[in-house]
Parts: C-alpha cells; structure tokens; sequence
C-alpha cells in the first residue's frame, strides 16, 4: 500500500508486569494526546504483581472512536513469554517492534508482516551503568524508536519527561539521552516514518486523561463527603485512594491544619458500608467503593438502608464475575446483584456512567440523591471504566449549585411544628418522610431506627396493616425516584428506524463507533443510552415505538434485558441480547456483527 | 409506647443540674422477660445518665440484634436510637461517631452479637480506640434464638435445656486487653453500685470502653449448673476494687479522700476513686490487669470491676486528625473547592 | 340459625407469650386430629420471649381445607392485652370463651356475639396449690370447657394428656382434673355443645401432623447427610435442631456409641456455609438452614460455590423482609435474592416444597441434584409451611432408593482412565464434569479448586477465551438441570378455561380451596404448581396455551412473576400479580378476590 | 504449568521412606515477587512433607485470598487445593475436616485474611480445636492490592509509599494464646532452620496449630522504617528456645539428648526437643508464654519460635464425639435408617 495510514492505528505494547514499563507507555499515549489526537490506552494486567505478561493497547483515532479495536497495527513486543502470541496477534502486514538485541527465534518469523527490531537492551547497557537503570531506561529507548516510527514530535515527549522527573531533575537527563538513542537508531536503520502514521491535529480541545476512579473519588470530594470507608479490592482500590488524595490537597482547614475529612480502612466490605450507613444516619455525607465480592458481602446491609431508609452511596466497580472470577478484566455482571441485593422486596437506585467526567458528575449527583431518597445509590462503574485513562470533557462545576440534603429537620423546623414529628409519616405524598439528626433538639425529633417493621413514628409493631403501610411508601418513593434519576439520553431527536438499541456504561464508545458505521452505510439505527435505574419514561417510550432493540451488555446473562422487562413489562421477544463477557471491553465490530445477527462464538 | 413526651416537667420532680428528671431518662415499657438481667442494666444506664447530667439529646444509642440489643428502646427515649443488624453495632457505631464527634455514644451488644457473628468488628472498634461505651449484655446465650449456648458460655456450663457446653468460653475482657482496649472493666447486672459508676466512667473515658457485664437470661441459662445463673455469680463473683466516680464539678471529700487509695483523673476532669481496701491495684497496668484475670480464671473467681484505663488515651479522630468541627457541621463552602481548583485539577491531566 | 354447623369453624386462642398455652392448645387441635378431622392450626407469636399477645387460630374442615380463613368463629380470649381487638375479630354470632374470674369490661361488649364466661383462674385457685400450677393449669381448663362446647371426645383428650405427661405421671392426674372442671362447668352453665361444633369422622388416614422444619431436618437424615452447620435463626432455627434430635436418635454407632454425624453451631452463616462447602467438597453430604439475612450473608460463598462448581444444600425458611423486617411473620420474599445469590451472572436451583411430606421429599432431593448438579440447591420453605404444624401425608421413604451422589470419580476409575482427568471437561457433553475427593488415589485425580477462571483442567488462567468456555459450559448444565428438577404440577388433566392459575409453596392450601370454589360457581380456571426452578417445559407450555395467568405470591414485588419473565421470556402482559404480604398466610377470600380483580387494600 | 505427572520416578532422584521424591511435593512455578517471602515458606512446606514422608494425597491444602493464599498453588501440586474466598479459610477447612478426619489440612493464610476480613473465622477456629496446621504469611500489608497496611502492621511502621501505620497491631499469636490456641508458634520465612521443624511439629499436633510466620513483601513492605522487612527482622529476632523435631521411627539419639533440656511426645508418636540454651524454656505452660511474649512486646524482640503447645489437646471430633470412620466414608446403609424408622415416627406424629 502505498497511501499513508495517518491517526488511525492501534498499538499494543507487550510488558512484564512490574519493570516499570507503564509509565513509559502512559508518556506515549499522552504524547498522542498533547498531539491533539484522541487516544484510547487500554490496560490489560494480571491478576498478579511481578513478573507475567501485561499488554497496553493504545487506539488513536482521528475520527475520535475511543472504544477498543481489534486488529494490531503495530506491536512493541517486549516479553519474551508472550511473544509467539503476541507476534500472532499482529494483522496482516503489521509492523513488530522487538529488542533485536538477542536474535529472534524463526518460529517466530512471518511473512505477511514487517519487522522493527530495535537493540533496546544494547544500546542501554551501552550507554547506561546500573542494571535498574538500563532496564527502566529500556523502556524509553522504544518510546524513542515509536516517536520515529510514528512521525511523533519528540520535542513533546521530552517535555512529558521533564514534567514527570519534576521532582528528579537527574532523572530528565539520561530518560532524554534513551529517547533520542531509539529515536536515531530507528532514524539510522529504518525509513521513518513508517507508512501507517500520527500527524499533529486539533482534535482535542476542551479534553482531559484521566480515569474513572480519579474522577469517582474527586466527584466525592465535590460533593461534600466527609466520611469514606472502604476496604481494599480491584479495580475499585483507587477510587478512596483518589478520595484521600485530593482530600489533603483540598480539604485541609487552612487554620489548623486538620483534616476535614476521615477516611477508614475497614476490617472488610461489611464494617465498610456499616460504617457509612452510621455516617449518613449521623448526617455526614459518607460513601464506600467495592466490586462484586463486596457488593455481595454488603447485601445484608443494603437491605437495612434501604428499609430502615438511610442514604447509602455505594461505587461499584464490576470485574468479572462470578466469584473472584476474573478480578482484572471488566464486565458489566452485577446488575441484577446490585438492583435488588438483599432478601425480600428491595430495590435500589442505580446511575451508569460511561466517561470519567460522568464518574465526576453522577457521584456528585448520587449524594444528592441518596439524601433525597433516604436510601442507597449505586454508582456502576467497571474496571475499563474506572483504572484505565479515557479522553474525556474537563472536569465542571457550577458554582450555583448546592447540595440537596434531602427532607431534614432543623431545631427550628422542630419547634414550629404543630404535629408531632413521624419519622415514617408521608407528609409530601411523595413517599419520602423527614428525618432528624442526633443532636439537633433537646427534646423533640429524637426516634429510633431499626430494620424490624415500624409504624409512622418509628416505633416497633408487628402490625400486618402498619407493615403493608410501610412497604407500600417505599414503592411510592420509589416512583418519585423516577422523575429524579438521570434520563435516558436518546442519541437521535426523532425515530428513523424500527430497530433500537439500548446501551450503557462502558459499552457507549464501541455503540457509538458502530452506529456512525451503519450511519454510513445508510442503515441507520436509533439508539438510546440507560443512565439510571429505576428506568425513565423516555426509555419505556422508546421500546414500545421500535420493533425490535438490542440490548448491548458485557455479561452473559443479558442483566440490563432482565430488569427493563421485569420493571417495564417489555415485551421479551423485542428486547435481543448482544453479549460480550470474555473480560475485554467490547468493540464495535462485534457490535455490528451482533447487529448484523452474526453469529457471535460466545453468545449463549 | 409512645416517644412524644411533653416537655414541661411536673416542678415536684427531682432534677439533675440540666433540669431533667429521671423520667426524662427512661424509655418504652420493656418487652424482656420479667426477671432478665438487661432490664437492670437499662436501669442502671439510666440512672448513670441521670446523675451525670447528661442531656438525653447528646447521646446516641446503638446496638446490633438479640433481647440485649433490644434494650435501647426501653431507656432514654430522647435519644436517637439505632437497632442495626446482627454483630455490626461496632461499624455503625465507628460512622456515626466520625460524623459527630461531639456526642457521647453508647453501643449496646449481646455476647451472641459480639463473641460471635461481630467478633471481627468487635475485635477492630477496639483496635481504632473509637471513643464509645461499649457494653455487652453477657448471658451465655443466645436469648432472643431461645438459649443456645453462646461463644462466652463457659465450658460445662449447663444450660437450661440440659446439655453442657463443650467448647472453650471466650472472654471479652481478656480479648479487649490483648487486643489493647484503653478501658477494660467487667460487672454484674445485679450490682447497681458497682456498674453505675463503671457506666459513668466508660462515658467519661476518651476512646474504646469496655464494660462485659454478665447479665442473667431467667428464661433459659438461669438453671442450676449454668455459669451465668444469678446464684452462680453471686456465689463466686469478686471484685478489683471498689470504685467511685466523681464528676468534675464535686471536689473531692473529704470521706472519699480517706477511703481512698487511688485517683484516676479522666479528660474530662471527672475522676475515680479506688477504695483502700485494694491498695496495691493499678488499673493503669494493662500487664497486672491481665496477670490478675489470669489468677482470676485458675481460682475460678468471677472478678468484676474496672480492670485497665489509659486516661491519656488518644481516640480515632486525634489518631486521625480530624477537624475539632463535627464532620457533620461543616458547610458546604467549607467542603467543596470550586470551579477554580477544578480548573488547576483539568490543567494537570492534559 | 337452628341448624348446626359442624365441623368447619375457625377457633383462636390469644394467649400470653411464654405462659404454657402453647401445650394445652396443640393438644386441643391434634385432639380434633384423633377425632378424624382435617385441622389446620397456625401459631401467630411476637418476636419476643415473654409477656406478649400471641395467637393460635385453629382452622377445623371437613372439607379437608387447610388454608387460612378470616371470619373468627370462637375466641378463646385469655390475655386481657389484647382482648378489646380479640373481641373485636370475632365474626357477627361468634362465641367468647373468657375468664369469668374478673367481670368483664363493658366496652368489651358486643350484642352480637355470644359470650361464653369460664372462671379459668378462681378454678384453678379453689383446686391447685402452686401459682405456676395455677398458671399452667388455667390452660387446661379452658380446654376442657372448649370440649364440652364443641363437644369434643374427652377421652381423645385425656388420652393425649397421658402421652404428653408419659415421662411424669404425677402430672397427669391434676391435668386430667383441671380439663373436667372445664368441661364440667361449661355443661352446668350453658346448653352444650354449641350449634357450632365438631363430630368424629374419618378423614385423616394415612396423614400426621407435623412441621415443615421437622420434616426438612428428618429429611436430611433420610438424604444421608453428616455435616450440619449452622446459625441460629428465626424460622429457621429448629431445622437444624431436628436433624440434631433425630440424629442422636438414628445415628449413633450401635457398637461405639459415636455419632455418624456431626452438627456445628457455626459462629455466623458466612461461617456456616463455608463449612458446607468445604464438607461437600470433602465428600460429605452437607447442609445448612437459614432465612433472608443469612441468605444475604452466604451470597459471597454461593456465588464461589456456583462458579466452582460445589454442592451445596441451604434450606431458606423465608420469613418477613426486607432486612429484619417480620421475624415471626411468613412470607415467600426471597425469591429473586436466592435465584440469583452473588454478584456475577450466577443462577441456583430453587425447590418450593409445600407440605411437611414435600419438605421431607425436597430436602432428600436436594442433596442428589446438589452433587448430580455440582452446585447449590436452594429448598425455598416459609415460616408458616416450617414452624406450624400440618396435616401432611405419612412420610415414605423407597427402601429401593440409592442415593445419586454424582459424577464422581472412584481410585479405580482413575486407574483405568485413558485421558488425563480435567475437573472441568464437559466429557458427557451434558455440561457436569466429574469430579475427585481428596485423599482417592496417590497420583492420580488432585486437582485445584478456586473461585477465580480456570480452563477444563482446574488450572488458573486469565485467557478470556477459557473463562467463556467455562461459563458457557455452566449454561449447557443449567439446561441440564432443566431435565431432573421435580416437574411442575398440574391439576387438571388438560385445559379448561383461558384463565390459569400459578402458585407455589405454601400458597398451595389457599389456592386449592378458591379452586374448588370457583369450580363449585363453575367458573374453573386451569392451575399449575411450581416445584422447582429452573422452569420446566409443562410450565412454559402452561403460560403459553393461557390468555391470563394469575401467579399467586407472598411478596410485594411478585418476584416469581419476574422470574418466570426473565427466564421464560413470557409475555409480561399475560401475567398478573396476586400478592400476599401482609405477613399472614394468604387466604381462599383473597385469591378469589383477586381472581375477580375486586382491589385487595394491599396491592399495591 | 501442568498438574498430570509422571507416576514414574527416575530411580536415581533421592526418596523418602513412602518412595516419594521431594520433586513430588513441589507446586506449579510460583508467579509471586522474586524474593517474596512466601516463596521461601512455601519451600520450607515442601521440605517438611518430604521428609516426614507425608503421602501428598493424604494432605490437603486450603488457602483464602491474596498472594499468600495463591501459594497453594506453588506447592503439593499431587494434593487437592482450595483457593477459597477472603478471609474464609477456616470455614471452608472446618467443613473438610469434619467430612474426612484422616487427612492432614494445611491451611494458609495473610496477614489481611486473617487479621482484618478473617478475624471473626480465625477465633472460632481456635476455639473449635479444628485439628489444622494454620500458616499466616505475614508481611503486615495487603501484598495483591498493592500494599496497605494491614492489621499487623507495628504502629508507625513506614510502608513503602512512606506513610506510618497508626493503628495498633493485631499481635496474632497473642491472640492465639488468649483464646486459648493449643500450638502457637512464630517464625520467619528467612529461617528454614527454625521454620521447617515447626512445621513439621504443627502437622503431627492433634488440634489447631498456629505459625504466625513473618514474610517480607519486597514490593511493598522491604524498606526502610518497615517493621515488616528482612532487615528489620533480622537485627531483632529472638527465639523462645531452638527446637528439633523427631519422627516416631527414629529413637532418639545420643547427641539429641546431649543439646537438650526437654523433651515433648507428640500424640502420633513424634517428639520434639528443645535445646538445652533455654533450659527453663517450658512451652507447655500457657501463662509463661503470654508472659515471655509481653517482655518480648517490651524490649522490642521479633519473638519467634514455639510459644506453647498442649501435647494432650483433644481436636473437635473427639469434642463432638464423631465416629472414628471418616464421615464421607460412611455407606447409605449407615446413613439412611429406612422405613421401618419412618413408621415409628409416623406412628408418633398422629
Ligand atoms: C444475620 C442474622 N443471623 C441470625 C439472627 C438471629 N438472631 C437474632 S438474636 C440472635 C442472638 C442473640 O444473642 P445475644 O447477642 O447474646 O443476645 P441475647 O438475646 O442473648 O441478649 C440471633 C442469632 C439475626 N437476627 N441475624
Ligand atoms: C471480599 C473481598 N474483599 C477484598 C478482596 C481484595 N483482596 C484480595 S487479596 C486482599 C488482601 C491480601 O492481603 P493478605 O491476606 O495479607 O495477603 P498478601 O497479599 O499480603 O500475602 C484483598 C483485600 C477480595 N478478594 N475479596
Ligand atoms: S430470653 Fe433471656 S435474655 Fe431474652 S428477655 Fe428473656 S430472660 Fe432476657
Ligand atoms: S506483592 Fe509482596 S506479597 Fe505479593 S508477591 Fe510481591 S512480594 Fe510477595
Ligand atoms: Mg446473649
Ligand atoms: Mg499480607
């Protein structure tokens, strides 16, 4: 071929988990970026700290699709023990990028595919002395070759450089030297750029990196939450630990010097959410993070807070289940288990991000809504989602904006008020009652809480009629919560086609991609994105005017396809599963494929 | 039961220096079986809470599941209360006092809900000293499930259905010395002198207190051969040392200075007094205290009374340094930083 | 009205909790037992020990309807408590059995019943020394006084009394003259017996009276289970118990007097089914019992237990949600929280017995479908089909029946094995592997068992592609299940009206009446009962052949109805709700009720 | 890595009395840290099997979550493994060993599985007796979600991310010692010497037996200020007493008795013999264990060793008084009583 391919490539790094490799190959994708061209990295890791394969999988995209591609253009191998796969993984006419340092073994020879071998290990070992050194640097002498490879503008990888060893200046020196040594060694022994290329655009305005979990957690901190605790577990590890860490940027009392704010490593999942269900009860804005295993072992607890009605704000950042199941690859599996978790008739809000910046956003809004609704709020995120860097809009605040804290009594509220305060009672026709925090009135207001039936005043009965009163409410509320949620996002203003699809979270890159491919092949579709459960009427709207939807989910069971026709009493036979699980982040081809009613090999 | 209670108070009642009277202390009509050793407890938090002076509206009560953990409800009806789930009053607890740490809390558990099902949370609300009373309604069973023997029934201990206990018993105190609790003490539901001014002091304490008080199920470990029967203890209780509690605005008499061997000066300027008739106990020795449990178990002795203090102790949010400011108070403007450090965090990830 | 009704009359004891009722009224119902009678009693208690208002209503029905029914005909009022509401409950023309010994309020007087004084306590004062006696005594009396109204055979009673006293005969004399005081003061003051009373017949053969709990713990027995462990639990609490009971009575060692068996009181339920696991995957047959709030805790485990393939048998005696909720209430709300335990896509077989026999046969069946299945069985009773006593056919038990331990390999078949063992090959394309027990053989069959992917051969990997093989594979074994699960049960040998009817568990009594009655109206509608779930054929084809189907349930959110929609992707329209959750076993009335659309006060 | 090996073995390999060659106790290629503590704990496991001529069917090895409980994997490779969920070992080996009493269980464990999530598990288990050998790998961090510290983390120690831990540690052979453990032990996974023959006495003990053995986590927990790292470690260890172990075949020979002070007869006809440097070194005594172990926690020693042992401790079959035939060894006929039963019951339910 001999038109250039410029902005349109995926690159897959091949590493040994734990030799430093990652910073290397982030300073790449963010070079990428700085370059004004939307960039997708994908981290593919191990359940494990040191030492297996972990692969880093970089999209560029001047169309702006962010979603995962298969299909590797170019490969930058530098783990032995998984390059035969890795080799194979490349497409037809490919270029492999290996440390030719050590000769490559002829099983490993295609035809089809253009060999880049770079003497990585060489060249560091000849121009740098400690053995760390040389293999970290390593690193930086492929980052160079790429920048070559690629038609990268150096100048911009040197400037990430300097910004990283901030702190290091002695550091900038010999990361520049290694750059610039694979930079002309792939200059000296190579025609470059190579004909699949990036070329400087201005695609990115108004863009961050960043990761879901960052945001999750700075959207916490936006939101006033002053209580977090959590116990640690992937992929939702960062999201308190970016919690704590912004909070002793922005939360320290410029006074004294003292936290406002406190952040517990509970004993496990159970003590965690106890701990934020005491908060929220004692009026601070608290919140908790897990994945799957922790969701389960919190069940119990849910079910306390939403009867005994206490906001919850609860990150789930899904994995794949079930069990321990596949801890570093995502899924979206925990829908059902989040919905309804808990023994007898229990149900829970939840809020679907697919960007960091909604992360940010829908955990701000989940604290006003839990302390709206007195009761949980899940915020589903997923490990693609939440530990890997998306291009995403920066990060807003309105500064008109102040937190809802719900139906609560002030001291004052207390004394002017000629009924006798009812915990439970429905004064609004809402569904939602009022509540009272510990402290607030001397001698009105005071109620006891517990997960055992209660009347309007809080006050234990084993009355058949009070209970039936009581569960009844909470369905009201249930339907306020409708109105609130966030809607559904219909991507186009008005029905083309009698075929929908219905999509959220993370599958939104891979949808989108796809719908402008059949957009141009003039097969349009409509598509409408869930934000939330409990499900809008925009959403029950748009099943009923299509013939036939497909719900496009990552979990082999349809979750999401369960919940709209057990809420919506959908008609089943229109509502089609499209199913990725293999632990990847689904890709638009398969999604067409699915579309396209290919049979998909891992379809159930 | 009802939780509306006027506010005017009848002038002939007797009040505290707060205005409030006992009544104002009390609770809903207890449910307990007639005779159960937590009712005397209730009685005895309400009392201690009377004397002290405790505004009703600064205390919260929580406890987990089980007939002791049903007693919040029958004490202190101004108090905001919460009944949670089996064995996780510890966590609720830990929330709720990082929310507010400017009300006293008192946590109420059963050896079921704590020794068992709530070991862990029990075994890390100490670890984190959280500044609360902790007191574990102790019978040897599972009362509310109908008797069976809890993790705390001694070995051989029969209970009413006849069977004896085979496995080791559990001892809360000896667990809360190991695991570093800085207020340790155990009591009798039957002794008023002696728990109510143990509650006091637990209230009075900076940071994890500890009160294990061995509380009598009439309905079903109350039998000859049981270990937590009435008579049992009664037969074999003994003690560390009397004690006094003396809050902050009394000065010391002079009939207390004499009987006493030992002040103990709390963080709140309260202080207990230690009789003389024990005059080498320390209770600021975690070691002899748990020397002295040990000889406690070979006699076969049920000591009871205050076994450590630490009144230097440092609670979870000095530990942490948290705001002196209830996280609960702090306003907005004080919690959320703004578009313009938004804008610095955006210009940061280009 | 002059003519007589006999037997079919409802009679409710409001007692004290804790004060000894509970003996004198089981005898008066297992009395009318003798006598040849169907009777149906249901004990209504407090979640408390002592001193609280508790309720044992008698359902007495030549017809043979065991269901609850409103309409009180006779109270037997004993606790001034709750007398005013005691009162109140009686049917116009009913009769108040009271205490005499102290004059009757007069707001307690009605001018259309009639009431029936008995000086209980002076009796029992004038005859008896000690108060206790006294106390336990009154019991009696009022019994005896009952027999004389219903003209009960005293000798059935008297009988009993002796049975029950076998192991103290001194008690038995005082018994059988405080039951003649009764008798004999209600033959002096008033006409007996009533124009409401029963008379001998001969329905009964081949039945016992017996609780669900009983049965499931005897069941286990039957089942060959060894290791029992669990966590005390209302309802829930006297499975274990029984097994224990009938154990030390089954299955001690005849020669060392050592048990074949052991039974652990586990410090939590996570505990408790961890056990279980690790004993089935040991070899032995295990079992735990718990309700709701266990079920939340053990929903981490029964996710490892699912994915890595365990047996596992938990008995879920439902009783009031959510979270503490109703302890002592019944209701059928954990449907969906047990279909579906654990995050992940995860699913369990569910059995819904709905008699003390079917709690014995159910429990017996679990165990074979937990190890011919290789996961968790979920046998789904209630409070009221597990604590209260029922007429239930003699318990049976096929001498000729083997137990179905599963695919299990033995040393031998190792030795004989051609292929390499692989826990998680599909050899019999039925989608079970086979499994070994540790200890079989020196060299052969160890394998490695984890919650995390894994390919054919039990070893880890994080291959995408093996963990779909893997989960694909569980669905080929779901459909399996499909096939051996008790089928569902249809009443009418082909179809008859457009309208169906589905039911489960312990709304079977209820439902059978109201069916008996519409065919009486000749308004038959066609009925199905679900046994198991996965659903089977026959249910599918019932929902399809019917233009509306009721599903009847004891829960708020009709969770059986959002099963059979998810799973049989059936017509939500054609499906409507028939809910019961008030706490009380669901009534004839209301299901017809609801059956004629009047709106039921709870529906929501 | 392939779990289907050879039944045949090369004749010239060395191998123990049941034939086995130590390569037949070894596991799958560890993909731990290179150093990682666990590693060198897992080869102290392997060498104690060979050479006591452990059958490798006749163990089983269980493990809750975490790079120490992903060691199972990387030893015994010919016994069946349990890699279970967090915190959750106990429960699961409980059940094991009440369906088989004759196979030996090995349970592994973390510092964060048994301390944190666990604690509740790791004190039942105790209490029961459970005839297990217990190995916590402890490295005072959570190694697999990258380094927080743990609860056995000393206060103040620094993590590599430089923070110093606040919290109090939860001292797990304390713990042990006071719920009343019947083995406790504490090593070092840098001390084969030491580690192996404590192995090896934990595995011939009839009842629970605790080695709390300190890890180092080289990614996260070797550096500087950690209490937790090799060197650390290394410049304040002690031991209670050195410690031989001898298997019952073998008498006990001249030089044997010559080093030692005392000698300890295990149930399954084992010994174990202390040296003679510690000559008033009784492990038998629980009460002088707690005591050394509260001078050890005074002077600042790393104490390891074997703290206390009772050689007469009865395991929670013989408790529960459970047949001697293995539970999942028991024939239908055994099990099912059959009809004949039935109608007795029945009969006695009309
Ligand atoms: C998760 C859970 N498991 C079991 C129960 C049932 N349960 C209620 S109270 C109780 C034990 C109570 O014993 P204890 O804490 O000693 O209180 P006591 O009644 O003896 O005062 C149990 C097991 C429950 N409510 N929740
Ligand atoms: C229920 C649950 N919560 C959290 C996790 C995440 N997790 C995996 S390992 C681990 C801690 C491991 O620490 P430790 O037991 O000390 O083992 P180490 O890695 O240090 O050897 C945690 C919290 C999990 N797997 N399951
Ligand atoms: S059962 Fe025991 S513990 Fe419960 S109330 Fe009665 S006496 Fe007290
Ligand atoms: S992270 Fe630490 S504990 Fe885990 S393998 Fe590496 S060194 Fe070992
Ligand atoms: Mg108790
Ligand atoms: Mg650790």
């Amino acid at each position: 071929m001999n038109q250039p391919i410029v902005n349109d490539l995926v690159v897959r790094f091949a590493n040994v988990n734990g030799t430093g490799s990652a910073s290397a190959n982030n300073i790449f994708s963010k070079a990428i970026f700085r370059m004004g061209l939307p960039v997708s990295p994908k981290n593919i890791f191990p359940s494990n700290i040191q030492g297996l394969p972990t692969w880093y999988e970089v999209r560029i995209s001047e169309a702006g699709y962010l979603g995962r591609r298969e299909g590797i253009d170019i490969l930058v191998g530098i783990n032995p023990q998984s390059l035969p796969k890795d080799i194979a993984s490349l497409r037809e006419g490919g270029y492999p990028v290996y440390d030719s340092s050590k000769k490559l073994h002829p099983d490993l020879l295609r035809s089809d595919i253009h060999y880049l071998g770079i003497p990585m290990m060489e060249l560091a070992m000849q121009h740098f002395e400690r053995p760390r050194t040389q293999q970290l640097l390593k690193n930086i002498i492929y980052l160079g070759a790429m920048a070559a490879f690629l038609d990268m503008e150096i100048d911009v990888i040197k400037e990430l450089i300097s910004e990283q060893f901030a702190k290091k200046p002695k550091l900038v020196l010999p990361n520049h030297q290694a750059l610039e040594l694979g930079y002309n060694y792939a200059k000296d022994h190579y025609t470059c750029p190579l004909p699949i290329r990036v070329a400087r655009r201005d695609l990115v305005k108004g863009h961050i990196m960043m990761e879901g979990n960052a945001a999750t957690g700075l959207g916490a901190i936006y939101a006033g939450a002053t209580v977090a605790a959590w116990y640690p577990i992937t992929p939702s590890t960062s999201v308190v630990q970016s919690f704590e860490k912004y909070a002793n940027q922005l939360r320290i009392d410029s006074e004294t010097g003292e936290k406002n704010f406190a952040v517990i490593q509970a004993e496990d999942e159970l003590a965690a959410i106890g701990m934020v269900i005491g908060a929220t009860w004692n009026g601070a804005r608290a919140f908790t993070a897990t994945s799957g295993p922790g969701v389960s072992l919190m069940s119990e607890f849910l079910g306390l807070a939403y009867y005994a009605e206490i906001p919850v704000v609860l990150v789930n950042v899904q994995r794949g289940g079930p069990s321990t199941g596949m801890p570093t690859r995502t899924q979206q599996a925990d829908i059902i288990s989040s919905a309804y978790a808990s023994h007898g008739d229990t149900r829970h809000v939840l809020l679907f991000p697919s960007t960091p910046t909604e992360c940010f956003e829908m955990a701000a809004d989940a604290f006003d809504l839990a302390e709206r609704l007195q009761t949980p709020v899940i915020v589903m995120s997923d490990l693609d989602l939440g530990m890997n860097f998306h291009m995403t809009p920066a990060l807003k605040w309105d500064e008109n904006r102040t937190y809802d804290r719900g139906k609560v009594l002030s001291a004052e509220d207390l004394e002017n008020m000629d009924q006798p305060f009812g915990r439970y009672l429905d004064v609004d026709g809402d569904g939602i009652p009022y509540r009272t925090f510990p402290g607030t009135h001397p001698s009105k207001g005071a109620f006891f809480t517990r997960g055992t039936s209660k009347d309007e005043y809080a006050r234990y009965t084993e009355s058949g009629e009070a209970y039936v009163r009581g569960v009844n409410r909470l369905i009201k509320k249930w339907n306020t919560a409708k109105e609130i949620v966030p809607r559904s996002e219909l991507l186009q203003s008005s029905n083309q086609s009698e075929t929908g699809i219905i999509f959220f979270g993370t599958s939104t890159y891979a949808t989108e991609e796809a719908l402008d491919h059949l957009r141009e092949n003039g097969e349009s579709v409509d598509a409408l994105r869930i934000k939330a459960f409990p499900f809008d009427q925009t959403l029950e709207d748009f099943i009923a005017h299509h013939k036939r939807i497909f719900v496009i989910e990552q979990n082999r069971d349809a979750q999401m396809r369960t919940l709209l026709i057990a809420e919506l009493d959908a008609d089943p036979q229109k509502l089609i599963p499209l199913l990725n699980y293999d632990g990847m982040p689904i890709t638009a081809a398969r999604i067409i494929a699915g579309l396209k009613g290919e049979k998909i090999p891992v379809k159930v | 039961m009802s939780y509306i209670r006027p506010t005017f108070r009848h002038p002939a009642l007797p009040q505290n220096e707060k205005g409030y009277a006992k009544a104002d202390y009390e609770g809903a009509i207890s449910t307990l079986c007639a005779g159960c050793g937590h009712d005397s407890i209730s009685g005895a938090i309400v009392q201690a809470c009377y004397e002290m002076s405790i505004e009703p509206h600064r205390i919260a009560k929580l406890s987990g599941i089980g007939c002791s953990s049903k007693t919040p409800t029958y004490f202190l009806s101004q108090s905001h209360g919460f009944n949670s789930v089996h064995g996780r009053m510890p966590s609720i607890t830990t929330g709720a006092n990082m929310a507010n740490r400017d009300l006293l809390y008192l946590g109420v558990s059963g050896d079921g809900d704590s020794a068992s099902i709530g070991l862990g949370q029990f075994g890390h609300v100490i670890r984190r000293n959280l500044n609360m009373t902790y007191i574990v309604m102790n019978n040897g069973c599972y009362g509310l499930t109908k008797g069976q023997d809890s993790a705390t029934a001694d070995v051989g201990s029969i209970s009413k259905s006849g069977s004896a206990n085979i496995l080791p018993t559990i001892d809360l105190v000896g667990l809360a010395l190991e695991m570093g609790a800085t207020f340790v003490a155990r009591s009798f539901s039957g002794d008023k002198t002696q728990l109510v001014p143990l509650i006091k002091a637990a209230l009075s304490h900076k940071g994890f207190a500890l009160i294990d008080v061995i509380s009598p199920c009439v309905t079903f470990n109350n039998n000859k051969g049981s270990t937590k029967s009435y008579s049992f203890v009664r037969e074999h209780i003994s003690m560390t040392s009397a004690l006094d509690f003396v809050p902050e605005e009394e000065e010391i008499t002079v009939e207390y200075a004499e009987g006493t061997s030992k002040q103990i000066s709390l963080h709140d300027g309260s202080s207990l007094l230690l009789s003389k008739l024990n005059p080498d106990w320390d209770p600021t020795n975690r070691r002899k205290a748990q020397e002295r449990l040990q000889d406690s178990r070979e006699t076969g002795e049920v000591l009871t009374g205050l076994f450590y203090i630490d009144p230097e102790s440092e609670d979870l949010h000095e530990i942490l340094q948290t705001t002196q400011t209830p996280l609960n108070q702090l306003k907005q403007v004080a919690l959320c930083p703004g578009q313009a450090a938004l804008d610095k965090i955006n210009a940061g990830l280009k």
